[in-house]
């Protein structure tokens, strides 16, 4: 794992968003942190799964990776080149460079799809962009894309509607898939699903990475899915990083205590579970409130008078394993 | 990558259906739609054929000469004639080309200015957005009707002595430019709702993500999917400029070299009493243009939009 | 019909047999609820579990009777307290809702009206059941807002619906629910819109107040996890069927229906690693719930099942009693067919 | 606080909307030329001299900008000149025939906002049956019947034909019905309100109709039934108070149709209101009158949506802060 150079390195990535009424009647409004100095890397092969719950900025992460919004700072390491600055620019020869080799996954395939084309025609969009000068390659590149993702030749001539949800998904992970990209994005791509399809995806996801050697970056809410497909997870709350460490490791051994009340949250699917239950009072505070010193802390269980001062650092210990908390379990 | 070779996609089985196909199998089952539909091609094909329908020259006044103006209905005029001495039907028949350029023009017009000022605004966001949104919401709010009566009328006056004045059907073209100029906004709205909901689509973003150029996201991704809600408002707003057309006429400020329903009313609304035929008629054929234009948008929207349906 | 053993003790409190909700769309006969049993005791929690599209969120909305309409109750009963609701007059229904069976719905953000403030729409409720004159409402509801874990009640019932968090507007949902002291409580996936800790939340919130108000409950879910938390019993829906039904021990420790069975070993699970000892895949189930515009004769899940056979796609199972408190429709468990 | 802000903004808004009217219609009158020179080109005799002594005494000397300020400074103290034709100040023909534009447009409209209400209520609540057929097809065909051929008919049937109603005019010109001047203007009312009425019901009945059974599938809507209300309680109390939020802000365009056709309306029925006077004064070129009955329609119409922009404040508490 450790000889090759991460294939995605993020450093301090940040996006603000300033709120309040804009334009001809300007108002007071604040400053939303939803991505606030996050770090992490990912290497050739592995998963990150990123989680924590809505609002935390985990979508936002992956968006500012693709540009898709602009980061208000950081930057961004692809195979060892800055790509935040190259996106800004705007050279063709270089997004497309970059964008052939960073690929995403919608959460809704029934939103990500235009409805109006036939998966044909959607697959041949980014062959069509990145592929100019290989159309005659680009039929039988269609068909390969189908049976990657388990689907039929004669799909291709199908609209989206015609499909299930599933299905759908299956085509969003080929257009992903077609210019043969290093890193996949993966936005939730299960929680639409229906749940005796999710395996089916989940599965579906797992192989093509053993096979095409891909990087994920895997963003989801559902912890189960999380534990099943990452290598390693980042957990974030309120637009931070607050724990990051192997993913058997997080499982077993939680640190953070906004981790520790997440995961025992979840109900098992067991009803003689004797699984600890440590319940969180209140909810998550508003972005544009963002308490001083821990951002957990006014939930914290084990707060100190240290956490509603100083805003504790991401720190990294023998094994490996990020935290930021003063006073971890 | 897999080594061997895959086969090409295989030949398309039978064509399967589009959007536009889904749509017109959904505007199929809907009778008001089909109706409405019926009704526009109605007026389509009488607006064509007119020349071959009319029993009479539009322009021939003989009968006021015979005495016989404001002759009830008759096999040799079935819709009688009207006080100036004019066969009503041949009238009537002759004014469908009349609707139909104004109501096409004049939305021509508004779509063009709607769906660019609409897509910028939706498109780019931000102050310019906000301003534009203003200024349509002014066009809006203004007594549309009222400002047409005045510019078309004192636009009249403004021409006589310039090389304009010889442009045949001025007076129509102005009704016409006016009708799509004051018509954009509720377009240019719907237009910016759309662009903006489009922009944000999750397969705009995926498109984006792929690399695709601007040019292509507008013209490709985001245009073609906001079509079927302006069409629906096009479709709603030629019925409306048919009917405004109407109104300047039978005030008076119509094209008096132009045949249109309009002006048939405003010549014929004082011998009511007497020769109702003349007024009847181009109500009715206005009536039935309008109804076909909004039974057809009523359609449309339920072929495009089933959500709104279910 | 099917007949399901009244247990010996006592009847239940509720009971639908055989129902069946039709939606007549222009496509055609929709049979979302296609002949459904199961029964509530009192004081017990029913699982309703299936995934979107098995039934059973309009399976709950017919024992109120509340099918949107293109949808019909087209054949049933549900016994309630000893009388059929589906048979009673509209007038008397209205004093069955809200009264002795309540809702908590799916989402709390559309399920209150944005134009009512909050006390203003409890209290219409509270007065038009005669629980409370318009003078007494606000100070009863303010106790039950306290109830059910809001702070500050007095301020909340000025507040309307877009004011409060989505954690808050749930919890006034449920308030609403426990307005009249009803004797059931239908929760339709009452936690699916909201985070995990806030679902944690409200479904200890749930399990205190069914606990210290002895009410019954049917909880409808997609989640394994929370029927297994909440429920006593379980019905497990697949494609406007039931598979399978009991307790719910016996459903995750012997499920015996085919789907039950797949659906629990194909879900990812959190306390267990994936990595250790090679990579592993999930035993997922192929193919997709069937559609139910022209629902294939037999089994609804004959098509993914891996036990299936001929006869399997022709008739359809009927519920056979298996084990004490254990249903299962299959035919390869005992199921009589009935012909399709 | 919010609320006061939100107003104050719709207020400035609408200022803006009556200058920019103004503006317009100023400059194109201006782009004709002088006014009186047009007037007088064909009458005999008229010198050079009397042109330029009686455009002074309109006012029409000096440049397009100080005769906008002047104009629209005097406007502000309340004059608005005098009417070239009639010669008789402005001000007080546009209060008389705006009191009778308004005694035919503000019935008309109540009128159909309670049977909308009615017709929409009896369609959306029996959502595909037969009645809710008959009520979107009679709506839809009364939509499609341009408003004054409707008044054309009114007349021809119930003027000429029957002969119980009159055709023309507010008041009877020889002899009072029943020698009493309500009950005689009333009997005047009656067709050009009903054709008003009629007009604004179709369209209004179209659009609550829709809103209503929008409404009648929320979700708060089945919790109001869940919660054991009656269906009355529900249908009035909850869904039609929601159901009417999207088509108030039709409700003020339909008004400002309605002032802004006022010209037509009133040639149908010879009412002596504000349209039939703005038509007299653009064929007479009467300038002043024009820009005076322009402003009190464009006024009202700019207050109809002010006061919907406030209903809605009042009716929707989510935008109380917008």
């Amino acid at each position: 794992m450790s000889t090759a150079g991460p294939l995605l390195q993020v450093e301090k990535l940040s996006k603000h968003y300033s709120v309040g009424s804009r334009g001809l009647f300007r108002r007071s409004g604040g400053t939303i942190r939803a991505v606030d100095d996050v770090s992490f890397h990912l290497r050739v092969g592995e998963t990150l799964g990123l989680v924590g719950e809505s609002g935390c900025g985990k979508t936002t992460t992956a968006r500012s990776i693709l540009h898709l919004v602009q980061p208000t700072g950081g930057t961004v390491r692809f195979e060892g080149e800055d790509i935040l600055p190259v996106f800004a620019a705007g050279a063709r020869p270089d997004v497309l460079r970059i964008r052939s080799r960073l690929q995403y996954v919608f959460q809704d395939p029934t939103l990500a799809l235009n409805p109006r084309w036939t998966i044909g025609e959607t697959l041949r969009e980014p062959l069509r962009i990145h592929w100019p000068g290989r159309r005659d390659q680009w039929e039988a590149r269609i068909a390969e894309l189908l049976g990657l993702v388990g689907l039929e030749p004669q799909h291709a001539w199908r609209y989206p509607h015609e499909f299930s949800g599933g299905q759908r998904q299956r085509v969003g992970i080929a257009r992903a898939l077609a210019v043969e990209p290093r890193l996949l994005i993966l936005d939730e791509p299960v929680s639409s699903l229906d749940i005796s399809v999710r395996a089916q995806i989940l599965n579906l996801l797992v192989s093509l990475q053993q096979r095409l050697g891909l990087g994920y970056l895997y963003i989801s809410h559902d912890l189960a899915s999380v534990r099943f497909v990452s290598s390693h997870v980042a957990v974030m709350y309120l637009g931070k990083l607050v724990e990051m460490a192997e993913v058997d490791a997080i499982f077993a051994r939680p640190r953070h205590h906004y981790t520790r009340a997440l995961l025992s949250a979840i109900p098992v699917p067991d009803p003689d579970s004797t699984q600890p239950r440590i319940a969180l009072q209140g909810e998550v505070p508003s972005a544009l409130r963002r308490p001083a010193g821990c951002p957990f802390h006014p939930r914290c269980p084990a707060a100190r008078t240290v956490c509603r001062e100083v805003e504790p650092r991401l720190e990294e210990d023998e094994f490996g394993h990020r935290l930021a908390c003063h006073n971890p379990a | 990558m897999d080594a061997a070779i895959p086969a090409p996609l295989p030949a398309p089985p039978v064509k399967p259906p589009g959007i536009w196909r889904q749509g017109w199998y959904r505007f199929r089952r809907n009778r008001g739609g089909m109706v409405g539909l019926g009704l526009v091609l109605l007026v389509v094909l009488v607006a064509l054929a007119c020349p071959f329908l009319a029993p009479h020259d539009p322009g021939d006044q003989s009968a006021m000469l015979r005495g016989g103006a404001r002759a009830a209905p008759s096999w040799l005029h079935p819709l009688g004639t009207d006080r100036m001495g004019y066969d009503v039907l041949s009238r009537v028949l002759y004014g469908a080309p009349t609707a139909l350029a104004v109501g096409l023009g004049a939305m021509a017009i508004a779509s063009l200015v709607g769906i660019v000022i609409g897509g910028i605004a939706g498109y780019v966001g931000g102050l310019l957005d906000e301003v534009l949104m203003r200024f349509a919401e002014f066009f809006l709010v203004i007594p549309v009707f009222v400002v047409i009566l005045a510019v078309v009328r004192l636009f009249g006056i403004i021409v006589v002595g310039t090389p304009l004045e010889k442009v045949p059907h001025l007076n129509l073209l102005t009704i016409i430019a006016l009708l799509g100029l004051f018509g954009w906004p509720p377009i240019a709205r719907m237009a910016r709702a759309e662009f903006l909901r489009l922009k944000q689509a999750e397969f705009v973003e995926a498109a984006i993500c792929i690399g695709a150029t601007k040019r292509d996201i507008l013209l490709r991704h985001i245009l073609p999917n906001a079509l079927p809600s302006l069409i629906v408002l096009v479709a709603l707003g030629i019925g409306g400029a048919v009917l405004a057309e109407a109104m300047v006429s039978f005030l008076g400020f119509g094209d008096p070299k132009a045949i249109s329903w309009g002006q048939m009313l405003y010549f014929n609304y004082e011998a009511l009493k007497v020769a109702p035929w003349g007024s009847l008629a181009p109500g009715v054929a206005i009536f039935l243009t309008v109804l076909g234009f909004n039974l057809l948008a009523d359609g449309l929207t339920d072929a495009f939009n089933p959500r709104l349906r279910q | 019909m099917p007949s399901i053993p009244v247990s010996a003790s006592s009847p239940p409190l509720l009971r639908a047999e055989g129902l069946v909700v039709h939606f007549h769309t222009r496509d055609g006969v929709v049979r979302a609820v296609d002949g459904v049993d199961f029964e509530v005791g009192r004081g017990e929690t029913l699982g309703i579990v299936g995934e979107s599209g098995s039934g059973k969120t309009i399976s709950s909305l017919a024992l109120l009777r509340l099918v949107p309409p293109p949808a019909r109750i087209e054949a049933g009963r549900v016994l309630f307290e000893g009388e059929d609701l589906l048979a009673l007059p509209e007038t008397a229904m209205t004093r069955v809702r809200g009264r002795r069976i309540s809702m908590i719905f799916q989402n709390p953000a559309t399920s209150l009206n944005p134009i009512l403030s909050v006390g203003a729409q409890l209290s219409e409720i509270l007065v038009w059941h005669g629980m409370a004159t318009k003078r007494e409402a606000p100070e009863r509801i303010a106790e039950l807002l306290r109830l059910v874990g809001l702070t500050d009640p007095a301020a909340r019932l000025r507040q309307y619906p877009h004011e409060l968090s989505g954690g808050m507007r749930q919890r006034v949902g449920i308030a609403r629910a426990l307005l009249c002291d009803p004797s059931l409580v239908l929760a339709d996936e009452p936690t699916t819109a909201l985070d995990v800790t806030i679902q944690a939340q409200i479904l200890d919130l749930l399990a205190e107040l069914r606990a210290r108000l002895g009410m019954s409950m049917v909880l409808v879910t997609h989640d394994m996890g929370v029927v297994a938390r909440m429920a006593d019993r379980i019905t497990v829906m697949y494609a406007g069927r039931v598979c399978e039904s009991g307790s719910a021990r016996t459903i995750f420790h012997s499920p015996q229906h085919p789907y039950t069975r797949a659906l629990l070993d194909s879900m990812p699970r959190l306390d267990r690693s994936y990595r250790s000892g090679g990579r592993q895949l999930l035993p997922a189930i192929a193919g997709r719930p069937p559609g139910l515009l022209n629902p294939p004769a037999g089994c609804r899940f004959a098509a993914r099942c891996p036990e299936a056979t001929a006869e399997c796609r022709r008739v359809l199972p009927v519920q056979v009693a298996v084990g004490p408190d254990h249903m299962v429709a299959c035919l390869r468990r005992g199921s009589q067919g009935m012909a399709a | 606080m919010g609320t006061l802000r939100y107003i104050l903004r719709r207020l400035f808004f609408c200022a803006c909307l009556v200058v920019g009217v103004s503006l317009i219609l100023f400059a194109l009158i201006n782009a004709i030329g002088n006014p009186i020179e047009i007037l007088l080109a064909e009458r005999p005799g008229m010198t050079d001299e009397i042109v330029a002594e009686i455009s002074r005494y309109y006012g029409l000397d000096g440049s397009v900008t100080d005769r906008y300020l002047t104009w629209a400074g005097a406007m502000l103290q309340g004059d608005f000149g005098t009417s070239i034709i009639y010669n008789q100040p402005v001000g007080g023909m546009l209060v008389t025939f705006g009191l009778e534009t308004l005694k035919i447009q503000v019935p008309g409209i109540l009128i159909a906002l309670l049977a909308s209400v009615g017709a929409s209520v009896l369609a959306a609540t029996r959502q595909y049956s037969r009645v809710d057929f008959g009520v979107i097809s009679a709506a839809m065909l009364g939509h499609s019947l341009p408003g004054f051929f409707v008044g054309i008919l009114l007349i021809l049937v119930f003027a000429y034909w029957l002969g119980i109603l009159p055709s023309y005019g507010a008041y009877s010109t020889r002899s009072m019905l029943m020698d009493s001047e309500i009950i005689d203007g009333l009997w005047h009312m009656v067709l050009p309100v009903s054709m008003l009425a009629f007009f604004n019901t179709a369209t209004l009945t179209l659009l609550l109709r829709a809103s209503l059974v929008d409404t009648l599938r929320q979700d708060y809507i089945t919790a109001a039934r869940a919660a054991g209300l009656p269906e009355r309680r529900v249908v009035l109390g909850h869904a039609l108070r929601n159901a009417f939020i999207p088509v108030l802000t039709y409700l003020g365009i339909l008004f400002g149709l309605m002032l802004g056709t006022a010209p037509v309306t009133e040639t149908v029925f010879t009412w002596p209101g504000l349209g039939a006077l703005y038509i007299m004064a653009i064929q007479q070129l009467d300038y002043p009158l024009i820009m005076g009955t322009t402003m009190v329609i464009t006024v009202m119409l700019v207050a109809a949506t002010l006061l919907t922009d406030i209903a809605y404040v009042l009716i929707d508490p989510r935008i109380r802060l917008g």
